[in-house]
Formats: C-alpha cells, structure tokens, sequence
C-alpha cells in the first residue's frame, strides 16, 4: 500500500510542499497571522523536524500547538522558554544568527524574484493598497532560501514585473551570495499548481516540479514570466498518509489552512464556522 | 514630562479622559503593540471621542487601531511598516484613504521603523544594518535610506535615521502608580517606542502596588522614567488580544470589517461602539460575558 | 544649636558633599564598588532625594540599603522593579536618557579637567598599571556635571598633566556642551582639602570652598596645577548633626565610606575587621 | 557548532575536563560576568589545570578571572576596559605582567568594548555612538575607533568595528540540558559576548527539565541556539558571586591577594587551590560551611 494520501486538498499539497522545505534545526519565526504558514510549521516540527526552534510573537522557542482561530497567538505564547520582543528577534534572529526559511504570502511575484505586497497600480494613487512589506523587505534576502506561496497561480500574481518592489532576493546565485556575506540559497515559489525555483540572476525561474494532475502547459500558461520547463519535469511529490491524518487530526481540526485558497468574499463566513466548531469542542 | 520630571513623580495615574494632556492635534502618535496583539486600543478610541485631529500617526504593524483612526478622520499622515487585518482582509478605511489618494503617507520597511525608533532611544542620530537593498523603498524614500559604508570592512551597510515621535500610546498588562510597566505576552517594539517618544501614555489592565512589581521584577519591560501617564483600564486592547491574558475577539473584529465597509456603515460603527464612552464600548461589544470568555479561550490551548 | 555637626572624619565631610551634589529625581548608576560613592547615593536617597533612580549591578531602581562589605551586591539588588543588563544600560542611560552624576574615583586629574585611570608613567611600559577606565571615557561627558573625588589632595593625584587621558568633559563651558549637544553642566573635583570648579574651556579650576580647617593655602600649596582664588572662598558646608547620625546609624554603621581615606597598606586589616563586625551582628 | 547544529542538539551537558572541546590554545575568549559578579571561574581554573596557552582574553570588566590566567601564564593578550579587585586593590598579576612590560594588551574604553560585541549580534561590520571624544584611546587605537558622520544629521559620531571572540565562557543561575540559560542577577554584558561569540560555553549552578525554564520565561537570558556546551557546576563563580544566590568570598579574595602578591606566592596559590580538581579547589575555599554561609549572607541583606 502507497504511503502517499489520494485524499488531499490543494491547500494541503501547498501546506505539505512548504513544511517539506524545513529542514531539523531551522529556525523560523511566526509573526503576521498567515494560517498556511503556521500550519506548516507545526507540521513540520510535529513529524520530520522536531527540533526547529521558532519565535512566535515574543515567546522564543514555543510549544507547538493545535492551530484554533480564537486562540492561535495564546497557543503559539504557551511554553516559550523565554520572551523576546520585536527588536530583539529583529537584531538577534533576522539579522543575527539568522532565520532558515519563512513562506511569504504576497500579492505578486516576477520572474526576477522580486516580491510585491505593497500596491497594484500606481504607488500614489493605487488600485489596490496592500498591507505593505513588514519585514519582508530585509529579510527575505537573509533567510537560507526565499520562500513564497501563492494560492491562486495565474497572470495576476505571476507577472513580468511586479508594480512595487516590496522584496528581493537581491543577491540570488550561490556565487554572488557568498560574496555579499549572505547564506547562499534559492528563491522558490510554491503555487497551487507547481513549484518554481531560481537559481541564477540572469536565468528564469525553472519548473521544478508540478503538482499531482496539472499539466506543465497549465504552469506556463498561467505564468507572466518565462519559465525553463527543459527536462523532465516531475510530479510534486504528494502528502503522505500520515501526514494527513496528523493535519486532520491534531495540528489543524478545524481546516485553517484552507484559508488563503478561499474566495475573499467567503471568508467571513468561513471563519464564523471555524469559531462555531472550536467553541462547540470547548463545550461553550 | 523631562526626565527628572518623570522620576520625581510617584503618582502617574491618570484618566483616559485626561489624555488631552499628552496628546494634542497635529502630534505624531506612535501606536504600541503589533498585528492584532496589544495595541492601545481604549486611547485609539478616546483620540476619537475627544476629536483630536490631523494627527501624524506611526506604526510598525498595524491594524485596527490605525484603520480606526483613519476612517475616524484623525489622521494627516501614517508612517507605516505594514498595515493590515490579518486573516479578516485589508484594513478598509486605511486602504480607501490611499486609493481616494487623500492619505499622505511614508512606508518604510519593517525593520527600518524598528531600527529609527531604537536609535533614538540609544541617543544616536542614526544606526547602519543590512537594509532593503534592491526595493523600492529606497527610490519612494531616498532621504531616509543613505548607503553608508563600514569604515573597518569597506562593507556597503544602509543608515536610517532616528525616529522622534511626540507621543508614544501603549498597552500593557500591569503599572505601579509611578509607572513602572510588565508585559507578559506579545511584547512589540513597546520599549523602543516608549524610549523614541518626547511623552508617554500607558494603559493597563491594573495598576498595583510597586511591591508587586517587586515580586517579579523580570515581568518589567518599561521602567518608570519613560512613563509620563498610566491609566488603569482593563481590556484596553480590546478587540486586539492581550496575551496570555485575553485573546483577540473574532467576533468584533468581524462586526468591524462588516461596518467599515462603506464610509457610511462606518459612520454608524463609531457612533454605536465608540462615542460614548470607554465603559458604553465594552458593554456594547458584549460586556462581562463577552470579556470573560476572551480570558477563557486565553487559557483554551493545546500544545501539542 | 547649630543643626551642623562637629564630630564627622574626612570621610564623611567628603561623602556629604558628594551627596549634596544630587539632586531629587536623578538618575545614577551604582557599578564599580567605590564605597564612598555608594555610601553618598544612599545617604541621599533616604534624606533629601527619595526620588532618585538608581540602576544597581543589573537591578533598576533598587531600594536603598545598608551598606556592608559581605552583601552590598546582593542588597543593591534586592527589591529592583526591573532587570536590565549592562548593555541595556549603557544604551538607554548613559547614552540615552542620561545619568546625571557619578562621582568618580580616578589616580590622577588635571587643570584641563582630564582624569586618568589608566596609567602613571609611560603608556607601554607604565610605573603603575590602573584598572582602566570602564565607562568612564564616554560617559564622563554625558553627565549633568561631572564629579571626581580624591581621598588625597596632592600634587601626585592633581597634576599639571594627567600621563594618560582616560576621560574628560570635552565640551566644557555650557554654550560649547549645548551646540554639541550634550547636558551643561560643570566638572566638580571634591577632596579631603576643598571643592574645586572648571565651568570654562580657557579658565583654571575655581576654588570653590575649603573644608573646615583647611586654609587657601593649603589648597594651592597642594595642586598641581593653576587654580583661581580670587574674591571669597567660603568654607564647604559642614555635614548636618542628622546627616551623621543616619550615615553611621542606618547607611554605613561599619564604615566603609572610610575605605579609600585609609592607606592601601591597612586596608585588608580593615576590611577583616569590617567582616567581623558584620558577622557577629548577624550572630554568625 | 553551526547554529543549526547548536539548534539541533537537545543535550549539551558536559563535563568541566571536556573544555577542550572548545576552547583551544591561541583562541581568544571572552570571558563573562563584570566586577567581582558571575565570572565563569570554574571554566577559568580548568583552564588553568588543562594547560590552555597563549590565550587572548577579552573582558569589559574583569577581575580575579583575568588576574588568575595571567598569573598562571594562560595569556598571551588582553582585550580589556577594566581589570579591577575593586576593594581588594589593583589586579596584582595582571599589573606586574603590564609593568615588566611583558604582557601585550590592548585597552578598550567601556561602552565601545560593549558595543563592538553587540555589533557581531546584530549582524554588523561596526555600531556607532557618541564615543570617547577627547581621550587617548583614540591615539592608543586608531584602528579600534573611527569617526563617521551621521548621513542625516552631519553629527561627528565614532565607529568602532564587531568583535568575534573564538569562545565566550559564561556563569549563570541555570540551564536546561539544551542549553538554554536563565540569569537572576548581575547579568553584565553576558548576553552579547554569547551572540558574538563562535563557540560559547555556560557553566550554571544547576540543570534543571525544561520545563521547569518555561515555567518563568522572563528569568531565561541566553537560549539555546547560542549556547555549545552547558555544564553543572554549583559554585562556578567563587570567589566572585552570583548574586542572588550568594555573595562573593570576601575571605578567600583576601587569600587571594595574600598570596598573588609575589610570583612565588602565587605559584604556591595555584598548587594548593586549583590544579588539582574543582571538587578539591571547593573544598580548599571552606568547603561546605564556607558556601553556605556565602549562600545566607545572600539573603542577609537590609533595605532602609
């Protein structure tokens, strides 16, 4: 019997695909609430990576937890073996000694790895304000490789080049990053439908692998930038049985991690049942 | 308040009602706390009532509290990291404030902010480290980020300058009446603001005796000579969390997004929760039953 | 009756003087253990300053405490509202907020307002190799006004030249330290013999009192540099009966603040005494 | 270890004979604690019993630890700011080695020594500050202080470079067996020398579950991706203290300065207290009768 799960949402083959690029030992941080990444996390550090240590808000080295809507920053507090704030994580984790992977949820991405949460349109008067770049503006050129999902992969996301340059790897080629002081790594986009890797400035991105029933044209077709798909491009590979079960069962009950895949307007909704069905588990 | 003034003074406790003392219109304002964590809520909500205006707000990582302030028509300016409502979407007064184009703002990277506000509070002008490099901040900003270069390695490093603002709000879980404060949970850059700004406002959820602080003197994250006020009032980040004291209310949050959907809805929401008073807001959001239940669900995690 | 007091040593004319340098609401820090320093701190607090703030080792505003040479660390810990480490304080104190004075005790001083606690002799190959100059090299400058104190006034400790500038004022008069951007505020020397003043780049120490019984001459006779006498000098206040009472009753009831009065060759004979003293008050 | 190794492993207790697993001769090492407060004793002595040369301490404000390895021939230089027994006098060994001429320093004002490990933390080349202006620092290491001016506000500040020990060696209160440290009291800079450091060794009083670490979060100073190796070691800073658990041995650094004060004296010191074992060099200090009262004399402290 395959050890591989046919039962699986798309935002489980994402969430799956980014805890399998944390490796035993990062260090990784929780900061702004993006379910998926938490969720992956926790996966990760529940199954193949136990000894990850993450800041999550001002506890350092916290307990992983199961992920509810209502007590998610509590839960993620609990059992840290000591409180940092802000500044201190900044100076001590980003810039210091710094952090291994952080999967960054952005409005758009290019082909040159630049990275987009700041505005669609013009920078004065936008279509579309952002959230803006928190740290991500810093630290995406720190971390060991640059990680970035995206829910919806077409040519809205994926574009020839992003409106706002809110992020960059600035350095990509391993060559070029160790001669700037920087951990050498990847950029990798990681979509509901594919993975994408860039591994040298003048290159494009590389269709490294997509996922279980798309098509490598889907990719292409639904990218703004130019793609390397060379070679035999091989199937993502799939959450294991095990891995589902733990998902399901213990680390997110109630489907956060299906968030970022949901429609905009069906998301009030969505989390009104979350918290109907955590309050339930309570007995309240 | 100086300094010496600040030390001198063993009786800071004050009224939300008194913050027309510290904060004036036009002031810029550095609002504590971050994401939906610990923002300084009950004061957000007594700028409005009091119609305190044109103020240059400034946050690291926002959300509700500038979003409040922006559709309340008290902003001029925001500088700002990062201004968001998180899993409930983009901030909606904040976001049609910029796409109108009526809003003037500066957006500066996140560890930038953080960095401007801890050199003032070392009492440096500036602090070189490894900034945003290849973005677009440096071209929407260029009197802020200077490329300096390190005068030992010859390494290119990015100088911010020191950030100063008049007022600095914050909210936290404890205060002795001279101003000596203790966060548990979700701590920000609470410090460096309190540090960077000219007059500092905290609230809390109980003011003790200093010898309760005693007890526990590694819960203090701010000490007394960078305190100007402290007002005792519990659940004052409310709808934000204050760990591990009180989570976020999911429930208000949402009533927020649905009311601040249209200027006119919002219009209502302020008028409904806000205007009145601090007491009429808790009791309007759900009083003792809805507040008790956030402190339950504080405790209601699983670690696995 | 005269509130002033008639029975007080050296010692004790020196801390008071130091004490009255501080002011309510000042900002000190208790580092090196200089006990006359100490011993003045807290005279102050629990008499005419109970507002000053003082960061003690890594305690912040510690409570004040009797002064006895087994557990002055331990006591000027306790009762602190917060912990802050040395590089916390060098930071948001001394460069930042700003302490206000710190009486220091260096080997030498001179005319310029210069200290050294570095060297005496040749830098290289020195006579006499002092512990150095902690913080003071920076920090002597960012004082409300800056204060050295010697237990012995002469021409080898207030010298025409200190052989080594381990710290000093820089900006001296109040117009140069504003444009820099520093507190005013003048260097105060206090001694066994007088209080000596330099408020001006370009012009030598004032005489500004002489210790009871102590005549100009005295003062002149024993400085190794130019001093300024002119007009009235008047005598330095004389420690208060009540400040007398509280120093040997409740500050400093084993005498330590007479420490750096007595001569290096007597002072772990002293100090054993001290030690006996203080265990058999606790019945040990 | 890599940070990713230091994060990986969940058991670094070792043994006080196993230093040389990090510490090597010729390194240089920054040495914890300030004043006659928390120096990482234990560690200095085996240092001393394993025969380590041609070390180059660096110290903010060093003592008996700095006085010890130089006498017993360990340095080769010393990075330094200060070198004090405060009470007890000048550091004997370290005044004769500087005066014969024989023993290479370089002297480092306070904060700037401070800061340049504060800057290997953070991640860069250099910090600036408002450094020793006027002094002879300045023309002793030219090299050591640069002056920069401030890109924003033309301020003359001055820079001084990171500095990168080999090992740091660190006393504290505490430890779980993955290494992360809780300090209660006298602190110093300990935290910084931990991040600037490439290897760091912590000896504590007790190693304790983790669990009892998060019980009291606040108390925990050092976690465990700095720390290489943590060892038990009750009393690991006498004759110096760790306050607040006990003072420093005023009888024994009487001793101390007895027998420091000629070579040969202080030869016989090394004989007869630290070259054979950490157990018998307790027992040689009062064994204990002699801890305990250094224990209750902690806690015989009066507030006025």
């Amino acid at each position: 019997m395959s050890k591989y799960s046919e039962d699986y949402t798309p935002a489980e083959m994402v969430c799956v695909a980014v805890a399998r690029e944390i490796e035993d030992g990062d260090i990784l941080i929780l900061g702004s609430f993006t379910p998926l990444a938490f969720v992956s996390y926790i996966l990760a550090k529940v199954t193949h990576a136990p000894n990850i240590m993450y800041m999550a808000y001002s506890s350092v080295d916290a307990l992983p937890f199961q992920l509810t809507f209502a007590t998610y920053e509590a839960a993620a507090t609990k059992g840290g073996v000591a409180r940092w704030n802000m500044t201190e994580c900044i100076h001590s984790l980003y810039l210091g000694v710094g952090v291994d992977v952080e999967p960054i949820s952005s409005i758009q991405a290019d082909g040159y790895g630049n990275i987009n949460i700041s505005v669609v349109g013009d920078y004065q008067k936008p279509m579309l304000r952002g959230p803006g770049g928190a740290g991500a503006p810093e630290v995406v050129k720190m971390h060991r490789k640059m990680l970035a999902y995206f829910a919806n992969h077409n040519k809205r996301t994926l574009v020839p080049k992003v409106d706002f340059v809110t992020g960059t790897r600035w350095k990509i080629s391993s060559q070029e990053r160790l001669k700037a002081g920087l951990r050498p790594g990847p950029i990798k986009l990681i979509t509901n439908l594919a993975v994408l890797v860039k591994e040298e400035e003048g290159r494009p991105f590389r269709l490294a692998s997509v996922h279980p029933g798309v098509a490598v044209k889907d990719v292409v077709d639904n990218t703004g930038f130019e793609l390397d798909t060379s070679g035999d491009v091989p199937e993502t590979e799939r959450p294991t049985k095990e891995q589902i079960r733990i998902l399901r069962e213990q680390v997110d009950p109630y489907g956060m991690v299906a968030f970022d895949f949901i429609p905009g307007k069906e998301r009030p909704a969505y989390l009104k049942s979350i918290l109907e069905k955590e309050l339930q588990a309570l007995g309240y | 308040m100086t300094t010496k003034e600040r030390v001198l003074a063993q009786n800071k406790v004050g009224k939300l009602t008194e913050i027309g003392r510290f904060i004036r219109d036009g002031d810029s304002v550095a609002i504590g706390g971050a994401w939906l964590s610990s923002h300084p809520m009950a004061v957000v909500r007594q700028i409005i009532r009091s119609g305190i205006r044109n103020l240059h707000v400034m946050t690291i990582l926002g959300s509700v509290d500038i979003d409040m302030l922006v559709g309340a028509g008290c902003v001029g300016k925001v500088t700002f990291s990062f201004v968001s409502m998180e899993a409930y979407g983009l901030a909606p007064n904040f976001r049609r404030a910029v796409e109108k184009g009526g809003l003037k703002y500066d957006e500066i990277s996140g560890l930038a902010i953080i960095i401007g506000f801890e050199a003032t509070g070392r009492g440096v002008p500036f602090l070189p480290y490894r900034g945003p490099f290849g973005s677009d901040y440096l071209k929407q900003r260029p009197e802020f980020y200077k490329q300096i270069t390190c005068p030992f390695t010859g390494e290119e490093m990015m100088a911010v300058p020191a950030i100063k603002p008049d007022v600095a709000i914050i909210h936290a879980q404890r205060a002795d009446p001279a101003g000596n404060i203790q966060i548990e949970g979700t701590a920000g850059s609470d410090l460096e603001l309190a540090k960077a700004a000219k007059r500092v406002i905290v609230t809390v959820e109980e003011i003790v005796p200093t010898d309760v602080i005693r007890e526990n003197p590694f819960k203090t994250k701010i000490p007394r000579f960078y305190v100007d006020m402290v007002i005792e009032q519990p659940f004052g980040a409310h709808p934000t969390s204050l760990v591990p004291t009180y989570v976020a209310d999911p429930w208000h949050m949402m009533t927020y997004m649905d009311m601040a959907a249209t200027p006119d809805s919002f219009r209502n929401y302020l008028h409904q929760y806000v205007m009145k008073s601090e007491d009429d807001y808790l009791e309007a959001a759900g009083g003792l039953k809805q507040m008790n239940l956030l402190k339950k669900l504080a405790r209601e995690v699983k670690s696995l």
